[in-house]
């Protein structure tokens, strides 16, 4: 149990020993109350999504699917929804009595599950009512290929001229085994033709099959599919109920992650894979395997392109100046907003604050013109102007700006004035104040703005796209975007290793330095919370 | 180092800080300010030590107008409240700042410091980081880095309100028997004024960015003369009660809707001179129990104190308190007897809340 | 007893936003301090530079038909043509649509992730094991720290067609129909720009529900309430400024990013179906196929946007409680 | 001491001075191409002519060359960015309808005078000169011709039931007219009834916007520039174009979300030819295929073998079956120092052994008359069987506006073809578009 017990008990009622377990009927019926509002509650939600928003945003000409998947996300909810319901309330029972909970909620749950099966055949399931497709033909697997075992006289299949005996081979042109033969069957809508190409006596023809609703068996994979998943439902319930742990906040978090983790794995999978099929690794031939290391020769080659280092180097240098000038400029910036008193102070601040969120972004035409004219200045226009390392970063900076002035003004007013007062009165000036006796004070902030904008300056893609030409100075991200162009064929998993090793850097100061980046936006926002 | 500060003002926007302040502080002496948190006693300190601006006045050091002179100009030494050590640097570093922002050579720094620190029983902790000091040490070496440098001048801003009683109780001490050896002009900030009490030359008095009073402890605690000197100086405060005095043949008669009680004393004719009603401090101590006491009332509290219980009894719709042997075992619902030490008496008029005896 | 605050006072800020006009004027009376100017100049450079002046410079070529065809870095030069851009704008049959997708798109994602979704986690890892959160706010953070043309390369492949796509590829295993990215693709939209906003929102809430008072929690405890409704009348109420914040914060990096649109649908599929108004005006000046690029008219798009940006920042600075920012230093030396 | 010294400095100036002569003859040149791997010779070619050029001129040459695969929005507005900063390269490969837009802002060079001292030029296909004029000069020298056919799958046709015969003849029979693009939707049709090819996989197009979308206009008896310069919106070749394009969802034989498709699954299913049955594409995605999609099962001869190549079969009776070229041209920037020697590159690489690099690896179109009778070219089994595409080439014209005419029809395609509009509401939305940005300079018809 971990240390936090008390506070990280959100489901289990908090005083055990004073809990009088309440009458069965109460309890029951308080179920069914829960269950009851949970219910309309999601109803009436989906309902708002699917039969109101819906139509409102399809007039204004809006697209309306998300709120069509979130109108079906909600009515899908309800079985889990009231699962939950049950456990939430016959957990209060647990601590007392456990088997007695075991048995309310095994009971409760069981007619949850009832009237839920009862819902989702009512609802998007309608499908399943329809039948199954079928070629109306029973086969058989052999060395050769699917044989048929039988045909339903006066069928389809018989008008095509098959034959039992005949020994299917592919579809189109895929061959296919019996389990292959049979999900596509399940899978494709009614109606769908099927070529065949069918072998008979050492000759190969081909025929064109449409599956029609069989009348057997009748949706019965569609339903035995929900009702799997509602019995892992139901354990997952049971289990909750009785484990002493605080499994359901774990369970959340981890289906939410999910895309992420999901993402990151094919990353680093691709990394090493010929090509991918999902998450797995696969050949040419589209087999499991083909595991290799060649997606990483790019560190070594040096292409047409040139070599990888360049754009590496060129990342480097970008993020390196940015957090450089980020650090001086944001930290003297925000010291004298914060600690210092001038004519003009009020004006500053406020136009800090607007520039922290003016959409900067959407100034790139006049920033063209203004680089344009710096490049144009006598001797530092070299590196200053457009198409200059020295240019992109100063764009950079600027746009990092707003955020840093805000974020360390935040670690600035958190100092303790007696502190900067006393070193006055030991004998110090102002700037020797913020270099040797208040900057060290703010370490963990110079630490967060740092680690924030090297991970801003590797990253940026979009200034460097845009206010650069040719190689010569492009970074990794607009070397990997130019790569994912459509004018080239896109080889995944190289592109993928490349990814990865532009990340690296950033994995790295992730794990020695994620408080830091935590705090981030808790240190910005510090100063006026 | 003599301190002269004249007319001293200071308001932030329109509320006003410190108002109309006037202050001598001789070469050499040990001034507190005394006054509830918020009453301008720091704001006047940090005037002086060149943190803020004067908004209006003067403040001299010897004969030098150093208003506007930067506060590493003034040659002072300063103790804060919460030490303000540089939690980066070492003693030694926090120690030698000073003396590395003067241009000392390093060898003298080292000289200095070890002495500084020696005089502050630090001498072996020279080495470590103020977050490894516990608050006692940290305060020591806020001492010795204000001392180091040798000032004209210095400021105390509530020195030992972060220290338990007992290091309190020491440091009051030592702090006092160092400024007496050095005879560097000392200001001390506080708003306890046992403290003040103690440790003072003299005790300036504020309220409300005023100064009430400006005199030595003895003068203070025996001659307020003010009502909000009276009742602020003192623990436990004094009573206050509302009064009218006649005189009645050779003895004076206080009395208000609840009491009456004769009394034979100077102060007491001097108050009886005053016609109309009148405020009557009492300091607990000179209330005493005795059997023939002219006054009567319900004890409803006692509080021991150890030593002595203090009981607060009901006269009336009037409470007095006293301070009482614990022998007596006095027990809250007793009825007793009390009796007043008239020479002890102060007087106050309710109106210009002043003293009728010290003015 | 009432006291005067002085400059050791806590609600000194306080005092001094209440005073007007005679107030505000002291302030600014405050001496032209060169230090001051000095340790500020630096970013006041910046400042003129890259916002000011392009501004300014962006209001003006809104007022142009500059076009590569004409394209001049002189001002003097290009041809000024009032508020034609503005009319043609407003004219566009799709400047409804792309205001319409604009609206949806800032709207669905603040409110399903920038605020639900971080206020979601945020609640959950504050009332799990220390370190098991902390693993999940670090790993949620993972998208934001990525860079935007991996991040997308990997959402690209995550929604592609079978049998590349991840997700199709677990929808195969249970049994699901395929689908396709441009079938949902607004929801991928929206997610793929969700997961990296609503770090933001985590990292904020996180801090705010960590640094209310155990005692009051405790004390919640005690009182034998349960964790919703220690959820609903202790951390929710006391989250209403950190919500604030992140709504007027994040509603202006949603009106103004599209560098994740961009490399995810740039705008499409059709008929500028995920097309935002930014993603427009980037699309109008600085990325044509056919190479002809429209300043003076993707500037007018801009402009658009620099109008609601500073309208939505004033908005934000009162949010902001700028009052609070304004409180006087404490220490007038110099 | 101070004599070993002055000699230091003696030979230190003296080695600067002697380096600065030097650095005098040596002529930065840079180069900028787009284009995946197999279009490296646009860009390699000058370093294969350097030391040639170096030898004639009696100059040194330091030549750089960038060659990326950059979307073609970034790379033109790239230029367009880099030109106006004054740091254009010196030769830009892009498309010749970019003359119009860039030759008015003097981002490029006239070149009829530099043209005229090079006799390597005299032998270029004399049509394609039409596409780098504007305003009555030549600004831009082809680099590279193509055609855009329609590719069909041998192997799905004969699955369909077609004959080697039949399926031999068939561009011949495009090529007479008597093949239709109607007849070829309906076969798709018939291959996605009899599950020959899946639903949607009987013909496949660009997923994007490009030139690939002109044929329908243009072979619906669209105009886009008459003859005195001025753009024209022709809105019942239009409406035959969205007609024809909104049909293919709509029957079923071109997937409903083509547009916005990914190439590189476009390609991956079309490759292999046993999936979809036309695919509307270039010559070069040919060669693209063959390198990089389809090498295992046997590259270029698994594309001979199972692929065929024909015209647009003819929308109309009058205009019959066409195809589209969109050469790609070197122009000069008018930042460049030294325009002559990079006319004199551009003179080298103008040559057959140079082009045919290029053509034969990419499988790109010629561009000079000799090349189509030279070897390797002529025995080239694609370019040979397609070079009589450029017959029935259309292309794009150049003009300053040609950007927002190309925009606005392209509009109207992706409406049509999602269904979001009609196609007489797509019509409506393009002459709105364009009357709304062009204003007078459009005739609409």
């Amino acid at each position: 149990m971990n240390v936090d017990e008390t506070l990280s008990a959100p489901l289990a009622d908090l005083s055990p020993t004073t809990v009088v377990p309440p009458p069965w009927l109460k309890m029951l019926i308080q179920i069914a109350r829960n269950c009851l509002v949970v219910t309309v509650i999601l109803a009436l939600l989906a309902l708002v999504f699917g039969s109101i928003l819906r139509p409102a945003l399809e007039a204004v000409n809006v697209n309306e699917e998300l709120t069509a998947l979130l109108s079906w996300l909600l009515i899908a909810a309800i079985p889990p929804a009231l699962y939950l319901t049950v456990g939430f309330t016959a957990r209060t029972l647990r601590n007392a009595h456990p088997a007695r909970a075991l048995v309310v909620a095994l009971l409760a749950a069981t007619l949850v599950y009832g009237a839920t099966l009862l819902w989702n055949a009512a609802f998007p399931a309608a499908q399943a009512a329809q039948g199954q497709p079928s070629l109306e033909m029973t086969f058989a697997q052999a060395d050769s290929g699917v044989v048929i075992e039988s045909i339903v006289a006066g069928s389809a299949a018989e008008q095509a001229g098959l034959r039992v005996g005949d020994v299917i081979t592919a579809i189109r042109r895929e061959s296919i085994d019996l389990a292959a033969l049979q999900s596509r069957i399940e899978e494709e809508p009614l109606g769908t033709p099927f070529r065949l190409r069918v072998q008979r006596d050492g000759e190969e023809f081909q025929v064109t099959v449409n599956s029609i609703a069989s009348a057997t068996g009748a949706g019965n994979a569609a339903l035995s599919r929900a009702a799997a998943g509602r019995a892992v439902a139901l354990v997952v319930t049971a289990v909750g109920l009785l484990v002493p742990f605080n499994w359901l906040p774990y369970l959340l978090l981890g289906v939410t992650l999910l895309p992420l983790l999901l993402g990151y794995t094919w990353l680093i999978v691709a990394t090493f894979s010929q090509e991918t099929h999902g998450l797995l690794p696969v050949d040419s031939t589209g087999s499991l395997g083909g595991l290799t290391l060649s997606n990483w020769d790019f560190l070594t080659e040096v292409s047409r392109r040139g070599s990888v280092w360049t754009y590496t180097l060129n990342s480097f240098a970008i993020a390196v100046i940015m957090t450089a000038a980020l650090l001086v400029l944001c930290s003297m910036a925000a010291y004298a907003l914060s600690r210092m008193e001038f004519r003009g102070r009020r004006l500053f601040l406020s136009f800090t604050l607007i520039l922290h969120g003016f959409p900067a972004v959407t100034l790139l035409i006049p920033i063209y013109l203004v680089l344009l004219n710096l490049g144009a200045l006598p001797i530092i226009g070299e590196y200053i102007g457009f198409n200059t390392l020295g240019g992109i970063a100063l764009v950079e900076i600027a746009f990092g700006m707003p955020f840093g002035v805000w974020l360390m003004k935040g670690f600035f007013d958190n100092i303790s004035w007696d502190m900067e007062r006393s070193a006055l009165i030991d004998g110090a000036n102002r700037w020797r104040t913020f270099w040797e006796i208040i900057l060290p004070q703010i370490r963990p902030g110079l630490f967060a703005l740092g680690i924030f904008s090297f991970v801003g300056g590797w990253n940026t893609y979009l200034i460097p796209a845009t206010f650069s030409t040719g190689t010569r100075i492009a970074n990794l991200p607009v070397y990997i975007q130019q790569l994912l162009g459509e004018t080239n064929p896109i080889n995944w998993n190289e592109i993928a290793a490349i990814g990865l090793f532009q990340m690296i850097p950033i994995l790295i100061l992730f794990v020695f330095a994620q408080e830091y980046l935590l705090n981030i936006y808790s240190g910005g926002s510090k100063g006026s919370s | 180092m003599k301190v002269d500060i004249e007319q001293l003002n200071k308001s932030f926007g329109t509320v006003v800080a410190v108002h109309d302040l006037n202050l001598d502080i001789r070469a050499g002496e040990f001034v507190a300010f005394l006054g509830p948190s918020g009453c301008g006693k720091t704001t006047t300190l940090l005037m002086i030590a060149g943190i803020y601006k004067p908004t209006g006045g003067v403040i001299r050091f010897g004969e030098r107008v150093v208003n506007t002179v930067q506060p590493r100009d003034r040659n002072i030494g300063m103790v804060f409240q919460s030490y303000a050590l540089y939690p980066h640097m070492s003693v030694f570093e926090n120690i030698a700042y000073p003396l590395k922002l003067k241009g000392v050579s390093k060898d003298e720094q080292r000289v200095r410091v070890q002495r500084s620190a020696d005089v502050m029983g630090i001498g072996d902790l020279l080495h470590r980081r103020p977050g490894q000091l516990s608050g006692g040490q940290q305060q020591r070496v806020a001492l010795g880095r204000a001392l180091v440098k040798e000032p004209d001048v210095l400021l105390f801003d509530e020195p030992l309100s972060n220290l338990d009683a007992r290091l309190r109780l020491t440091m009051r001490g030592e702090i006092k028997a160092l400024q007496k050896r050095l005879g560097i002009t000392s200001i001390y900030v506080t708003h306890d004024q046992v403290e003040a009490l103690t440790m003072a030359d003299r005790i300036a008095v504020m309220n409300e960015g005023l100064l009430e009073a400006y005199d030595t402890p003895d003068d203070l605690y025996d001659h307020p003369k003010t009502l909000f000197i009276a009742s602020f100086v003192g623990n436990p405060p004094m009573n206050i009660l509302p009064i009218q005095a006649a005189l009645e043949g050779d003895a004076v008669i206080l009395q208000n809707d609840a009491l009456r009680l004769p009394v034979r004393s100077e102060r007491a004719l001097k108050a009886a001179q005053q016609h109309g009603d009148l405020l009557m401090g009492v300091r607990p101590e000179d209330v005493t129990l005795s059997a023939d006491g002219a006054l009567c009332g319900e004890v409803f509290v006692v509080e021991p104190l150890g030593r002595e219980d203090m009981i607060d009894v009901r006269i009336g719709q009037h409470r007095l308190a006293a301070l009482v042997t614990t022998e007596k075992r006095i027990r809250a619902g007793n009825r007793v007897r009390l009796d007043i030490n008239a020479d002890k008496l102060q007087f106050f008029d309710p109106a210009s809340k002043r003293s009728i005896l010290w003015t | 007893m009432h006291c005067a605050p002085t400059a050791t006072g806590t609600f000194l800020g306080m005092g001094m936003a209440a005073v007007t006009t005679t107030q505000s004027k002291r302030t600014s009376s405050g001496r032209p301090n060169l230090t001051a100017y000095l340790f500020l100049m630096p970013a006041v450079v910046l400042v003129v530079l890259f916002f000011l002046i392009p501004t300014i410079l962006v209001l003006y070529i809104s007022m142009t038909n500059l076009t590569s065809a004409n394209f001049t870095a002189d001002i003097a030069q290009m041809e000024f043509i009032g508020f034609a851009n503005f009319t043609t704008l407003f004219n566009d049959q799709f400047a409804q649509k792309i205001l319409f997708n604009t609206l949806f798109y800032v709207l669905v994602t603040m409110a399903i992730f920038n605020v639900g979704a971080s206020l979601f986690v945020s609640l959950l890892t504050t009332h799990i094991n220390r370190r098991a959160s902390f693993v999940f706010r670090a790993l949620w953070l993972l998208p934001r720290i990525t860079a935007g043309t991996v991040y997308i390369m990997m959402w690209r492949r995550m929604i592609a067609d079978p049998p590349f796509g991840i997700l199709n590829q677990a929808l195969g295993a249970v049994g699901g129909t395929p689908i396709t990215g441009s079938e949902y693709v607004w929801t991928f939209v929206v997610i793929v720009n969700g997961m990296i906003g609503m770090s933001f929102g985590m990292v904020i809430f996180t801090a705010a529900i960590e640094s209310i008072s155990k005692d009051i929690m405790n004390a919640a405890l005690v009182d034998g309430s349960t964790m919703l409704q220690r959820i609903r009348y202790i951390i929710l109420p006391l989250l209403r400024w950190p919500l604030l914040f992140v709504i007027s914060y994040q509603t202006l990096s949603l009106l103004t990013s599209y560098e994740q649109i961009l490399l995810l649908t740039n705008g499409g599929p059709g008929l500028y179906q995920t097309e935002v108004w930014a993603l427009t005006a980037y699309h109008r000046a600085l990325s044509n196929y056919f190479g002809n690029a429209q300043w003076g008219y993707g500037s007018a798009f801009a402009v658009v946007l620099v109008v609601i940006g500073v309208l939505l920042a004033a908005l934000y600075m009162r949010v902001f409680r700028f009052r609070d920012l304004v409180a006087e230093p404490k220490i007038e030396t110099l | 001491m101070k004599k070993v010294l002055g000699l230091t400095i003696l030979v230190v100036v003296g080695l600067l001075m002697g380096s600065a002569a030097f650095a005098q003859e040596t002529i930065d040149i840079s180069v900028r191409c787009v284009g995946g791997e197999i279009d490296r010779w646009r860009c390699e070619n000058f370093a294969a002519v350097e030391e040639q050029v170096e030898a004639e001129l009696g100059i040194s040459l330091n030549l750089t060359l960038t060659h990326d695969a950059k979307a073609w929005a970034d790379y033109k507005n790239e230029f367009l960015l880099a030109a106006q900063a004054g740091e254009a390269p010196d030769i830009i490969l892009s498309g010749h309808e970019d003359v119009g837009a860039w030759a008015p802002a003097g981002f490029i060079i006239p070149l009829d005078d530099l043209i005229a001292q090079h006799s390597e030029f005299e032998d270029i296909v004399p049509t394609l000169w039409e596409s780098q004029s504007w305003d009555g000069q030549v600004w831009a020298i082809p680099q590279d011709s193509e055609a855009r056919p329609i590719f069909f799958s041998r192997l799905l046709l004969a699955d369909l039931g077609w004959s080697e015969e039949e399926i031999a003849s068939l561009p011949e029979r495009v090529r007479m007219g008597e093949f239709t693009f109607e007849d070829m939707i309906a076969t798709a049709e018939q291959a996605v009834a009899e599950g020959v090819v899946e639903s949607g996989y009987g013909f496949y197009h660009r997923p994007s916007i490009g030139f690939d979308w002109l044929p329908y206009y243009l072979g619906h008896g669209g105009e886009i520039m008459i003859e005195d310069g001025t753009l024209v919106f022709d809105t019942e070749a239009a409406l035959g174009a969205y007609e024809l394009i909104a049909s293919f969802a709509a029957r079923g034989v071109t997937r409903p979300d083509m547009i916005g498709y990914d190439w590189t699954q476009m390609y991956t299913e079309v490759a292999p030819a046993d999936q979809v049955l036309f695919y509307q594409g270039g010559t070069w995605q040919w060669a693209d295929w063959a390198v990089n999609y389809i090498a295992d099962l046997g590259g270029n001869d698994y594309l001979l073998e199972n692929m065929g190549l024909m015209l647009f079969p003819a929308m109309t009776e009058e205009e019959g079956p066409l195809t589209l070229t969109h050469p790609l041209s070197y122009m000069i920037s008018s930042s460049s120092e030294h325009p002559e020697v990079a006319m004199a590159l551009l003179a080298a690489v103008t040559t057959v052994e140079a082009n045919n690099r290029h053509a034969i690896e990419s499988f790109h179109l010629g561009i000079l008359n000799a090349q189509v009778e030279a070897e390797p070219y002529k025995s080239h089994p694609v370019l040979s069987t397609a070079h009589y595409m450029l017959d029935y080439t259309r292309s794009a014209p150049n003009h300053p506006s040609y950007s927002a005419w190309a925009n606005a029809y392209w509009l109207g395609i992706t409406a049509a073809h999602t269904g979001e509009a009609t196609p007489e509401e797509a019509v409506q939305l393009a002459v709105e578009t364009l009357q709304n940005e062009l204003g007078d300079g459009i005739t609409i018809r």
